[in-house]
């Protein structure tokens, strides 16, 4: 039986009291707390391993460099990539991205197009801005309609033997719409485009497998994954990160350097250079290991019970609004509340314990295409509980009374 | 005559202070937001508006018999509520008066504690804006 | 009274035992150990704090960001900037020397130079390599001396009005070399070139003031100063940082983004796009406070008494030769048996239970000037003792003997 | 005849046993290091590299009446141990065997841990490129 009361005493910070009311962390799409055992490795690490991996041949140094490298194998049985070396330590989402449209900028032409869509995280939208300003690249965005979808019939017309890659987001990080990404890499890889999918919401909350879905390049943090801050994972096919150019340069994804020419490494190192996150990427694991252990699909059944069941008791509030009511969603909602700023909202539920989002979440044309300010997000993860929802409903109600 | 900047200081902390809670206190910055005059939306413009706030502020001041006064107006209620208060401090004071008189009520309130750090810069932003636009009338 | 004794107390590490001996840890250049505060701070930070940091209305991403902002007013202390906005904090050095070049090679030109060194690391090497490669602009080397000095005759004679950039190590991490940086950047300044000073080796090790330097950027790491991995710092003058392009794109970054144009942030978010080691800024802050606390003078001059000491035992080791003769040096020695390979020597002293590094310490261009396929290196921190020393000599010599 | 390859290798183990101490341990692949005979330059070159040890290991081979002769050099003594050890297994040996041979032995001795990851990814990939010089060969 899933008890979201035993996993949470694995989550010291969630026993702890916030404006002298307990917290009720419902923030969780902008980082989740960490598994004990995720905070344990990381003061284990540095108290008895510490040491900078790789090319060292003392103890502590094959040491770490083991355990760094058993990260490196988890997330790949995690992923069910085919490979180890096809798991790329980053330092988030947001670094993973950068990374492919740099590589991707030195290698598109005037004439190529790359696809984004409305509803992407800033993340993952700016470097691609960026990468086709550089390279001279069309940008095209596919729209979202009024539920918060992707315009499917868009992508359809504008994905062309011109569009090289396409990058979307699995899990909107401000509508919680959950895009049919099976469908769109098969319709991808009718043409020659390879894709790209932003992970980030997705990885805690929904079973992974690269080679199943055939995804060129996907990409998550490990904070949003019950994991440190500080790490993220870039996936990509062998054959296309190989061909792919470098990214960063220095320490370690060199093979040999001479002053004016130098090679570069195998995949992974090519593309990690310099000293990682050592203590983060290792206490990773444990993250993983605790998501395997109870099972994704079973943390995204409860979650999803969740939101169900607070989509049913927010919409009884007179004037709240969700925004993003697409017919797959995950644990993710966002809602305005006539003539209340969000803000406000935010401000006062934080002095009850609750702790929510409000703003932008990093997703401006989503604010602007549903024609909104911002709105206040409540995102869930596996160990939030209906207790805590009743509760939240409760402060919601008696702030927009305050606010009215 | 209108009354010193210290003087109004010192009247909105003791208001503040007949409050217990912090439910009473917000009650009370609420009621302020609404009792704001509403501007001109020609105001709402670009240039008055104060970064540094997390939500959007438009601050506007002219200058009135030697005095300046300012209008303002927010999308949130709280941070009406806050620059309300500083209107009713500063607002139809003398420029000389805005740039140099210390701003202690704030602390006094306990106003950077009840609002957090982000809250607190977006107070400061707004300060800071109001003495600008006093040098500015000084200035002239 | 210095006493490493005292400062051993807090190194939880330093006490255990590796292959049944006493850890005698001589890998500081490669990365130094963990002070227990830390350590505490990152456990402390995931249990008690944890949030994501800046646009949050409650409590605990209030209580994160602040905590966050407060490590870069300790660094802007430590390096006595002038804003707390010129420091930029990233995952290292490498980051850091990565995001510089990438923002010059869209403002470098055919026809410009930059100057960098033999001796750089290759993370300050290979960067400018790719930076030159993009732009078009030409890289200059300035060859190192027999003792492993600069070539200052020819720096000098290479600076000029096409010099844009110089950018070079403040101590070489295989050599040892403290480079004379002071004059570096006075000369630099007399043409309109401006200055990257990489100070991975010296900012546990060196006093640092960059006003009074006048430098016009720095970077450092976090895990070679006692401080978490994961973290880098670069320093940048504000006209400057204002004055180049962003580097990575995604959220907190940007000021408002729209499907097709994105204004950026004020510095330092302009260079911090995503969601940063979060945890690992926090902490580097209590590793800032230890340094300032023992004062880094007081450690140099201890780690100064460690290096003439161990020089001086080493020299009295027939075959062997000290590669790297400056008259300044930092506490790094490198050094070569004749007819034994430094693998050999390194395997065997880890069995003795101390660690050092072999190899080519990511400067392949020093190794080849200097004539070998790599070095030996054992590497000081604030924490090592005489006796340490005295016990390493020992080892080394045992291995020589095994290896004859 | 040439003894098989589980053969040598369990003597090798044997051999391996009688030391109780790492430093005999060490000692013995110094002198197996040691009794390597020196090859030809002309075989130190790239192609023979073997990738992913920590220091540079040459491999060559050749077929000799029906079977696979190695010869190998390191610069670092300790390799070139156990490399020497490999090719006391494994030079002389039919293509065939090399490729299908269990080498259990190598764990027996305890080597891996012994030498740790690194060193450990360092005797894979010796043994991975004398299985794929076999398989060449048989493939002939
Ligand atoms: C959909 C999506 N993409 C990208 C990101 C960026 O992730 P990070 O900040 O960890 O780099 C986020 C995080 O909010 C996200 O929700
Ligand atoms: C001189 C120098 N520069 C740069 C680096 C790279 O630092 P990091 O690996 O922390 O990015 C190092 C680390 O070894 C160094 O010694």
């Amino acid at each position: 039986m899933y008890s979201p009361e035993n996993i949470r005493k694995y989550f010291p910070i969630l026993d702890s009291e916030v404006n002298q009311h307990k917290l009720v962390y419902l923030d969780n799409a902008a980082t989740t707390q960490k598994h004990q055992s995720v905070i344990d490795t990381v003061s284990q690490f540095y108290e008895k391993e510490n040491s900078n991996i790789h090319r060292g041949v003392h103890y502590l140094s094959q040491l770490s460099t083991n355990k760094f490298e058993q990260t490196r194998e988890s997330v790949k049985n995690f992923i069910n990539a085919q490979h180890t070396h096809e798991v790329i330590f980053t330092k988030g989402t947001t670094d993973s991205i950068n990374l492919l449209a740099f590589s991707y900028s030195k290698i598109l032409k005037k004439g190529d197009e790359v696809i984004v869509s409305e509803m992407e995280h800033h993340s993952n939208l700016v470097p691609w801005q960026m990468c086709c300003d550089y390279s001279q690249a069309t940008l095209k965005v596919i729209p979202i309609t009024n539920s918060g979808e992707l315009d499917m019939s868009f992508f359809k017309k504008e994905l062309s033997k011109k569009t090289k890659l396409v990058a979307l987001t699995h899990i909107s990080n401000s509508l919680g719409t959950i895009n049919p990404i099976e469908k769109i890499i098969e319709l991808t890889h009718q043409t020659d485009a390879k894709i790209l999918i932003d992970g980030a919401q997705a990885a805690a909350h929904a079973k992974l497998d690269v080679q199943k879905l055939d995804v060129d390049f996907y990409c998550f943090s490990a904070h949003k994954l019950y994991g440190p801050t500080g790490v993220g994972v870039l996936y990509g096919k062998e054959k296309l990160l190989n061909m792919l150019p470098p990214y960063q340069g220095g320490g370690e994804m060199i093979k040999d350097v001479s002053i004016h020419k130098t090679t570069y490494a195998e995949l992974p190192h090519k593309f990690e250079a310099g000293t990682p996150n050592i203590a983060g990427v290792i206490a990773f694991k444990k993250a993983i290991d605790f998501i395997e252990e109870i099972g994704v699909e079973n943390m995204k059944e409860h979650e999803d019970i969740l939101l169900n069941y607070a989509t049913l008791k927010l919409e009884e509030i007179p004037n709240l609004s969700i925004i993003g009511t697409a017919p797959k969603k995950s644990g993710i909602i966002s809602f305005v509340v006539s003539g209340i700023h969000h803000y406000d909202l935010g401000l006062i539920l934080d002095k009850l314990g609750v702790a929510i989002r409000t703003g932008h979440h990093c997703t401006q044309p989503v604010m602007k295409k549903m024609n909104v300010s911002g709105t206040s997000r409540i995102s869930f993860a596996c160990y939030n509980t209906k207790t805590e929802l009743d509760y939240t409903v409760d402060c919601i109600k008696k702030a927009i009374k305050m606010l009215s | 005559m209108q009354d010193s900047i210290e003087n109004i200081g010192e009247e909105i902390v003791d208001e503040f202070n007949m409050f217990e809670n912090w439910i009473d206190k917000y009650d009370y910055l609420i009621d302020l937001g609404k009792s704001l005059p509403k501007i001109d939306e020609k105001y709402k413009v670009e240039d008055n508006i104060i970064t540094g706030c997390q939500s959007q502020v438009w601050l506007h001041a002219k200058q009135e018999d030697n005095k300046v006064v300012f209008i303002a107006d927010s999308d949130a209620i709280m941070t009406k509520g806050i620059i309300a208060m500083l209107i009713r401090v500063l607002s139809g004071q003398k420029a000389e008066k805005i740039i140099n008189t210390n701003l202690d009520f704030i602390n006094k309130i306990g106003l950077n504690e009840q609002l957090s750090q982000t809250r607190a810069n977006g107070l400061n932003s707004m300060i800071k804006q109001m003495k600008i636009y006093a040098l500015a009338f000084k200035d002239k």
